[in-house]
């Protein structure tokens, strides 16, 4: 029979080292694994504006069955292409719209953060951590309140200093930005931004600091705390079998720590006890123990923020996220 | 092919430089064809010939700047090929060229400096610029920049730096074009000195006159081709004008019974900062044209023509609009477009760039000016059937040679080009026509149907504005002769006063202002 | 060995044809060695970028979408640029424009508001990019200040203001605080021209640009003024026009011509204002403009021959795993050879021997 | 004021790539052409000096790996815009187009690897003196490179022949020929000389600033590189404050978001475009007179023969 074609949008060039080079690791993982009844094809360097849609529908005529489109930026052309084609399937990551033929999946990747936050609070000598923010989105916000309310259990008087770098890739940029935090007595960076560059400087500086979205710890062997890694590879492998099984269905994906949508780099560069907290919590948090937005989440003005799901934070607030917890100095840009 | 040795001076020695069949080739035409120049040390030689016979281009191929297309140079009896200028200054053979080589904002210091080898220092050679421009009596000083000099302090520049190369052959590509009658004295007691001092002149001007005072020899050129070398002091200004042309030029015929009718074209009282900072002020010009009239403005050029002309025409404006009166309406403050809605025409001296736009047609070129007033424009759009028949009329009444019916303007040559440029604003039969420099670069047979086309307009009424370097030009057609000197006018003289020497001061600035006569003889 | 240039007397009309044929005779011959040399089938490249897209309507619908805004802003800039005023902030323009319209969508979310959405869209936008552009030409006109430099900064200036907007006031209340706007309403969208396809009103808007430039720079008097005063500013102020003026007007236009092709993509193909909304489009058009000879229909003919470019990068990329870096150098490549061969229109080429060989030949 | 110093320290890595490839692109336009595919030159050079220090394990050998592939890059625009005579605004953006796809081709190779950057100077004693003694004695050594390159292009152009040479060729080319310069020959040094820095300037962002090879790691770089040279009025020692100064804006823009000043952070990023912008009308305002732009800036020389 005829090979399964799967097709990818990336966003970025494939060597990226962050973002898109994870996806395309799990491309490769997924060729590996199935590379005898399928065919894959991407297009990189898809901007998110109106060439999106067609390098969708491209795609579509190009013969794919299965198409992973791996930004949020997608999310409405992916919609317009799989309404236009019901016979092809669609997988839309970090969205939230869906249709019968388009899944959508992302991570809960604040879970990640709070484990940071809880080895960047003990790891401190200064008090002040460093972060490097793309953009003031959801997901960014709730990684950085999932960071201090980790953060502050260990202390209270933890600050959180945060650049907007207002780009996902400048890796001069990024380098500054670590440079500023650094200079201005953060001695653990942060960052939720693609390029190794912060990692690098922190290593120049003899500061520690945490990898984003890949393994980063070449570019910090003694820098590197951890990192979270993007691991889409199972996922890929659990729907393109399940599309040539001919189960597939539309289905809405927010994996966490549990079901390996990430997962954290080895813990590095860190005494003992601070590995076994960081491990604990990652056990407490898989096993559904843990929960980073457990109630009562205070807000930066001191009020407790309603609580729509029980026991924590409802999914809802947290994917919208739009507001600091308390101990956050700096305004929420936007707000 | 030899030459007849004029004077029978030189038998039996070398000359000093000798071409053998220089030619030079342009696309299909030869610019120089197979010419054969012999030069003497202790000569002052002229290069005579129509404009476009080929003179800066035989002299610029002797300094290496171009490459001969065929042909020879000797230079003390070898046959010598130069790689460029620089060979040539080194081997002793300098130049001052007819269109400057300065630097406008580089001083003078360096501008010389450019001009030389550089094998001494920076320091060395600044002090002997002004060893050399003292002994030759050039002043210069040295630390301004070029921008901020007169016409006349140019030249100098450009000789003093020609000079500082102690060459053994000078070459002067129409040095005095720019000069008062004065200052072209000044140089030629220089010129006379470099002679004895045994030093060989290649010396190339329109001034018949002039070279016959200071030529020992004379080489004319026609068409790219060596006509006759000969004597000039033997000869006529006439005989030597009729080889350059090839034949008799013809006479320009004022119409008689030309009569003066209402004043067409006042100016009150003109005063315009200047533009830009290599500007000339105007101070206080006024003048008045009647109808039927020729007003010629002489002047050494840069004392501020290209300023008036800009007034006059609107290109700049002035804010009282009393300053400048066209056909008796107040027009100042008026553009030029509106300008031309009153009556006025006109002719800059810049035939491509400035008259004309290079790269377009006739037709677009014939709208450049005519868009205005001459219905070529309905509601916005171009009647191309309109502006091609502008072309034609140009084509036909004055005689435009061209290798098609609508060619761009940077075709034609410069002597047709000009035809036209005059045609065109003739044809829109102006009342008030201000030209400038009409017959600059154009030869005797051209120029001689430009000025009886200007001549013929004043007879038919209008007002004609002419303004022009050439005193003989001026004599030939205009009624009253005015002289610019930095930046003022003078009261004009009627032309049966106005003789060469009072004109001559005049450019100078004498009798204008005592102060300002001073300063231009010192400067 | 030397190569000279010598001047043609008259532009060459033979050549001005010939001339994009060879370059794109040029630029096959070197991409088949680059397709070599990377280990790809030539034929089978050269067939995805250039004839594949032209096999199917799909393709050609989406060649004349992609290459929609890239006319309309070139048609602006080859203005700009006849005019000698250059206009290299296109992109800025084009969002400023598409961020003032997609403000009156955002206003009339969800309202009953009529038909008078999109028109007003459109006018609010070309107005828009129109005064953004005005920054940088009279910044030229008033002090002197390179347009060039600002126009360009101005750039990185727009993409923030949208940045900032769609990330803060402007965002859709039910977007999970994700930067966009919500989806624009029916009316606020611009009507599509075929069924199931893509191809939307803007082409039509696109060719009516087309035709109007045509005609201004053809047969009117502004657009002779606008061809004078960059071929010759001093023969353009003497015949009475004004270039400061025109550099005013063609950055006026031009920068309309950009906002409208942003609001029309932000209405059309996007469907919503989130950041990113050009793929680059203002560079591009720069070069289609040069590549149209800033001649309107030599745009739309570039514009079209680009988009096709685009087009088939991603079908090579798909069929053949062609990066798409190839098809960049591929771009820069015509472009250089392009503007190459259209040096011959003025000029002869002529290589030349040693200057001293040719002396002794001739004596 | 350890914070001054820090801040010092980043300010002059951040303006060093700007004030090379400014440099050079000064030099380029001093002579009278005006190259604007600073950019394209710059992100080859990035991607060939990571090629070269990564393949030699040099940084010295992949700074002149990016030296070499910006002249190679220059080059080209010199047969178009000087030997072709071809429109120079046109040139340099195809130069910018092309630049960028070649570097993703030629650093496809080896994303993903990292060095050890380029070493500081560090001398005892003096490298620790509180405040002065890193900025003045800790800097890497692309940093006093930059230093002599604008000092010794200063002295250049106005202390040699050469150098006024060249800047006559960009006041009047046509004058320049007359006395027998080689106006094309001396603009194509020119313009190699302006690749060279652009490509060193690349180079320097993956061999000491951020010590990994990324597509489209300048970033903008060399178009703000462009800025600087009229915000410059084409002075050397204007150049130098420029460079510092949008250095300067840049790092205190992230510094103040670090202080928490609470302006949006897209009007901060904005600073450096809108300061550019002022001060370009600010400084072409205050300039009346005698030019400051080479005269002969961007216009086609066809010499006669
Ligand atoms: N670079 C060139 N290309 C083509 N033709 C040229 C070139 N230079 C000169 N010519 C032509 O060669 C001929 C001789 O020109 P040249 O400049 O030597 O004349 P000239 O005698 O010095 O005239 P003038 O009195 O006007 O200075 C003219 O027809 C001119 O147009
Ligand atoms: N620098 C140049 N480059 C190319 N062509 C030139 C150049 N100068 C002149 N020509 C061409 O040479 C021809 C003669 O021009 P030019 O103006 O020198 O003629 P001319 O012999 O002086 O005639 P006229 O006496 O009418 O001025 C024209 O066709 C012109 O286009
Ligand atoms: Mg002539
Ligand atoms: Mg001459």
């Amino acid at each position: 029979a005829d090979k399964l074609k799967v097709g990818f949008i990336y966003l970025g060039p494939i060597g990226d080292l962050g973002w898109t080079y994870q996806h395309e690791l799990a491309r490769q993982a997924l060729v590996k694994e199935l590379g005898d009844r399928i065919e894959t094809t991407y297009l990189e360097n898809v901007p998110e504006g109106p060439d999106a849609e067609r390098a969708i529908e491209q795609l579509v005529r190009a013969g794919n069955k299965l198409i992973f489109t791996t930004s949020f930026g997608y999310m409405d052309p992916t919609l317009k292409v799989a309404k236009k084609y019901p016979n092809v399937h669609f997988e839309h990551a970090t969205g939230y719209k869906r249709n019968a033929n388009m899944s959508t999946y992302s991570s809960k990747w604040y879970q990640g953060r709070y484990i940071q936050g809880l080895i960047a609070a003990k790891m401190s000598k200064s008090g002040v951590l460093g972060y490097i923010g793309s953009f003031p989105i959801p997901e960014v916000v709730s990684g950085i309140n999932a960071t201090m309310i980790a953060a502050q259990t260990i202390n209270p008087n933890i600050k959180v200093k945060i650049i907007w770098a207002n780009t996902w890739f400048d890796p001069g940029k990024e380098a500054d930005a670590a440079k500023a935090l650094i200079d201005q007595g953060a001695d653990v960076i942060m960052q939720h931004t693609d390029s190794p560059a912060a990692m690098q400087i922190a290593s120049e500086r003899g500061k520690l600091a945490f990898g984003q979205d890949s393994e980063m710890i070449k570019f910090g062997p003694k820098t590197q705390l951890t990192s979270i890694l993007d691991t889409w590879g199972p996922y890929y492998i659990e729907r393109v079998k399940a599309e040539l099984d001919g189960t597939w269905k539309s289905e809405d994906t927010w994996g966490g720590l549990d079901s390996h949508m990430f997962a954290m780099a080895p813990y590095t560069n860190m005494p003992d006890d601070v590995k076994k907290i960081a491990e604990d919590a990652q056990a407490a948090i898989t096993a559904g123990k843990l929960h980073p937005f457990k109630c009562p989440v205070i807000g930066q003005d001191g009020k407790e923020i309603e609580c729509k799901g029980g026991a924590n934070l409802a999914d809802g607030q947290i994917l919208g996220m739009n507001f600091y917890v308390k101990g956050m100095d700096d305004k929420l840009p936007g707000k | 092919m030899l030459d007849p040795t004029p004077n029978g001076l030189h038998s039996g020695e070398s000359p000093l430089l000798r071409t053998v069949g220089l030619t030079k080739r342009y696309g299909d035409s030869l610019a120089n064809d197979a010419i054969d120049i012999d030069i003497w040390p202790k000569e002052i030689h002229a290069l005579l010939g129509e404009n476009g016979a080929g003179k800066s281009t035989l002299v610029k191929a002797i300094y290496g700047l171009i490459q001969p297309s065929a042909g020879e140079i000797h230079w003390q009896g070898d046959r010598i090929v130069l790689s460029g200028p620089a060979e040539a200054r080194s081997r002793g053979i300098g130049m001052v060229f007819q269109h400057f080589s300065l630097f406008d904002n580089l001083t003078v210091a360096e501008n010389v400096a450019l001009g030389l080898d550089g094998k001494e220092s920076f320091k060395d050679m600044s002090a002997r610029l002004e060893r050399v421009s003292k002994t030759y009596g050039l002043p210069l000083d040295p630390r301004r920049e070029v921008w901020q000099l007169s016409v006349g302090e140019r030249q100098r520049i450009e000789i003093v730096r020609a000079l500082m190369q102690d060459p053994k052959f000078l070459i002067l590509d129409e040095p005095t074009a720019v000069l008062t009658p004065q200052e072209a004295d000044q140089l030629f007691v220089v010129l006379e000195r470099l002679k004895a001092e045994g030093r060989a002149i290649l010396y190339i001007s329109h001034k018949l006159e002039e070279v016959k005072r200071l030529c020992d020899t004379a080489t004319i050129l026609r068409g790219g081709q060596k006509i006759h070398t000969c004597n000039p002091r033997l000869e006529t200004a006439a005989s030597l004008a009729r080889m350059m042309v090839g034949g008799e030029i013809k006479e320009v015929k004022p119409a008689a019974g030309r009569k003066t009718t209402i004043p067409r074209l006042v100016v009150n009282d003109l005063t315009l900062a200047p533009e830009e900072a290599h500007g000339v002020r105007l101070e206080h010009i006024s003048l008045e044209l009647k109808g039927g009239e020729i007003l010629g403005i002489a002047g050494v050029a840069g004392n501020g023509q290209d300023e008036l002309f800009a007034a006059l025409s609107g290109e700049r404006l002035s804010k009282d609009p009393g300053t400048v009166v066209i056909e008796g309406i107040a027009a100042g403050h008026l553009s030029i477009t509106k300008r031309r809605k009153l009556g006025a025409a006109f002719v800059p001296e810049e035939r491509l760039g400035h008259g004309t736009a290079p790269r377009m047609r006739l037709s677009e070129n014939a709208l450049l000016t005519g868009h205005a007033a001459s219905g070529m424009v309905k509601h916005g759009f171009i009647d191309t059937a309109a502006t091609l028949k502008t072309v034609d009329k140009a084509t036909e009444t004055f005689d435009v040679r061209k290798a098609k019916r609508d060619p761009e303007a940077a075709s034609l040559s410069g002597g047709n080009l000009q035809k036209f440029i005059v045609g065109r604003e003739i044809l829109r039969n102006p009342a008030v026509l201000v030209v400038s420099q009409p017959t600059w670069g154009v030869d005797a047979g051209a120029a001689a149907v430009i000025r009886q086309a200007l001549l013929d307009l004043a007879s038919a009424g209008a007002a004609v504005l002419v303004t022009s370097q050439d005193l003989d030009e001026l004599a030939e057609i205009a009624d009253r002769i005015a002289v610019m000197f930095h930046g003022r006018l003078s009261a004009p003289l009627a032309a049966s006063e106005a003789t060469r020497e009072k004109l001559g001061l005049l450019m100078g600035g004498s009798s204008l202002e005592p102060k300002e006569a001073t300063h231009a003889v010192g400067a | 060995m030397q190569l000279v240039l010598e001047k043609r007397t008259e532009r060459s009309n033979t050549i001005a044809l010939v001339s994009p044929l060879i370059a794109i005779g040029l630029t096959i011959a070197t991409m088949t060695i680059l397709f070599a040399i990377l280990g790809k089938n030539p034929l089978l490249a050269l067939h995805a970028y250039f004839i594949a897209p032209l096999t199917d309507s799909y393709s050609l619908q989406e060649i004349a979408v992609k290459a929609t805004p890239l006319v309309m802003i070139a048609m602006g800039l080859a203005l700009c640029y006849l005019a000698n005023a250059w206009n290299i902030g296109a992109e800025g323009q084009f969002l400023i424009g598409a961020v003032a319209g997609s403000w009156i969508a955002v206003k009339t979310q969800g309202t009953d508001a009529g038909g008078w959405v999109l028109p007003a869209m459109f006018v609010l936008a070309a107005a828009a990019g129109a005064l953004y552009a005005l920054i940088p030409a009279i910044c030229k006109v008033k002090f002197g200040a390179s347009e060039i430099l600002t126009s360009l900064m101005l750039v990185y200036v727009a993409d923030l203001l949208l940045d900032y907007l769609v990330r803060g006031p402007w965002r859709d209340p039910n977007g999970f605080n994700f930067p966009t706007t919500a989806e624009f309403d029916p009316v606020a969208t611009v009507p599509l021209l075929i069924e199931g396809g893509r191809l939307h009103l803007g082409s039509i808007i696109a060719l009516l640009v087309v035709a109007a430039a045509a005609i201004l720079l053809g047969r009117t008097i502004k657009g002779f003024e606008i061809r004078v005063v960059g071929a010759a500013p001093r023969a353009a102020r003497f015949g009475g026009f004004n270039a400061n003026q025109l550099i005013i007007l063609t950055f006026a236009v031009s920068g309309a011509l950009a906002g409208l092709a942003g609001i029309i993509e932000v209405a059309g193909p996007v469907g919503h204002l989130q950041p990113g909304i050009s793929p680059g489009y203002g560079f591009t058009a720069i070069i289609v403009a040069f590549l149209g000879r800033l001649n309107p229909i030599g745009i739309l003919i570039a514009g079209l021959f680009l988009a096709l470019t685009f087009i088939g990068g991603e079908q090579a990329q798909i069929a053949m795993k062609i990066p798409l870096d190839v098809t960049k150098v591929f771009q820069g490549i015509l472009l250089f050879y392009v503007l190459a061969c259209d040096s011959l229109i003025l000029y002869r080429f002529k290589l030349v021997f040693l200057n001293r060989q040719v002396a002794r030949g001739a004596g | 004021m350890e914070l001054v110093e820090a801040i010092i320290l980043s300010v002059l890595a951040a303006s060093t790539p700007l004030l090379i490839a400014a440099t050079g692109e000064l030099v380029t336009e001093r002579s009278g052409v005006l190259n604007l595919g600073v950019e394209g030159m710059m992100i080859v050079g990035a991607a060939c000096g990571f090629g070269g220090a990564w393949l030699t394990g040099s940084i010295f050998i992949g700074a002149l790996f990016g030296i070499v592939a910006g002249t190679l890059m220059s080059l080209i625009f010199a047969l178009m815009a000087l030997g072709l005579a071809v429109n120079q605004v046109a040139t340099g953006l195809a130069l910018t187009i092309l630049g960028v796809g070649l570097s993703g081709l030629i650093g496809a190779g080896f994303v993903g690897e990292r060095l050890t950057p380029a070493a500081q100077l560090y001398i005892p004693g003096l490298t620790d003196i509180p405040l002065i003694g890193r900025v003045l004695f800790g800097e890497d050594a692309f940093v006093y490179f930059s230093i002599a390159l604008i000092i010794g292009v200063w002295w250049f152009l106005y202390r040699t022949r050469a150098g006024l040479i060249l800047r006559a060729c960009g006041d009047n080319h046509i004058s320049a020929h007359a006395l027998g310069y080689p106006v094309l020959r001396i603009r194509t040094l020119a313009v190699m000389f302006g690749g060279a820095c652009a490509g060193l300037a690349g180079a320097y962002l993956p061999l000491a600033y951020t010590p990994f090879f990324i597509p489209g790691m300048t970033a903008g770089r060399g178009w703000i590189a462009l800025a600087l040279v009229v915000f410059a009025s084409w002075r050397p020692g204007r150049l130098v404050i420029g460079a510092y100064l949008f250095g300067a804006v840049t790092i205190l823009q992230l510094h103040a978001q670090g202080w928490g000043v609470g302006i949006p952070s897209q009007f901060m990023s904005a600073l450096p475009y809108l300061a550019t912008v002022i001060v370009l009308v600010l400084l072409s305002r205050a300039r009346t007179g005698g030019s400051t732009a080479p005269a002969a800036l961007g216009t086609v020389f066809v010499p006669d023969r």
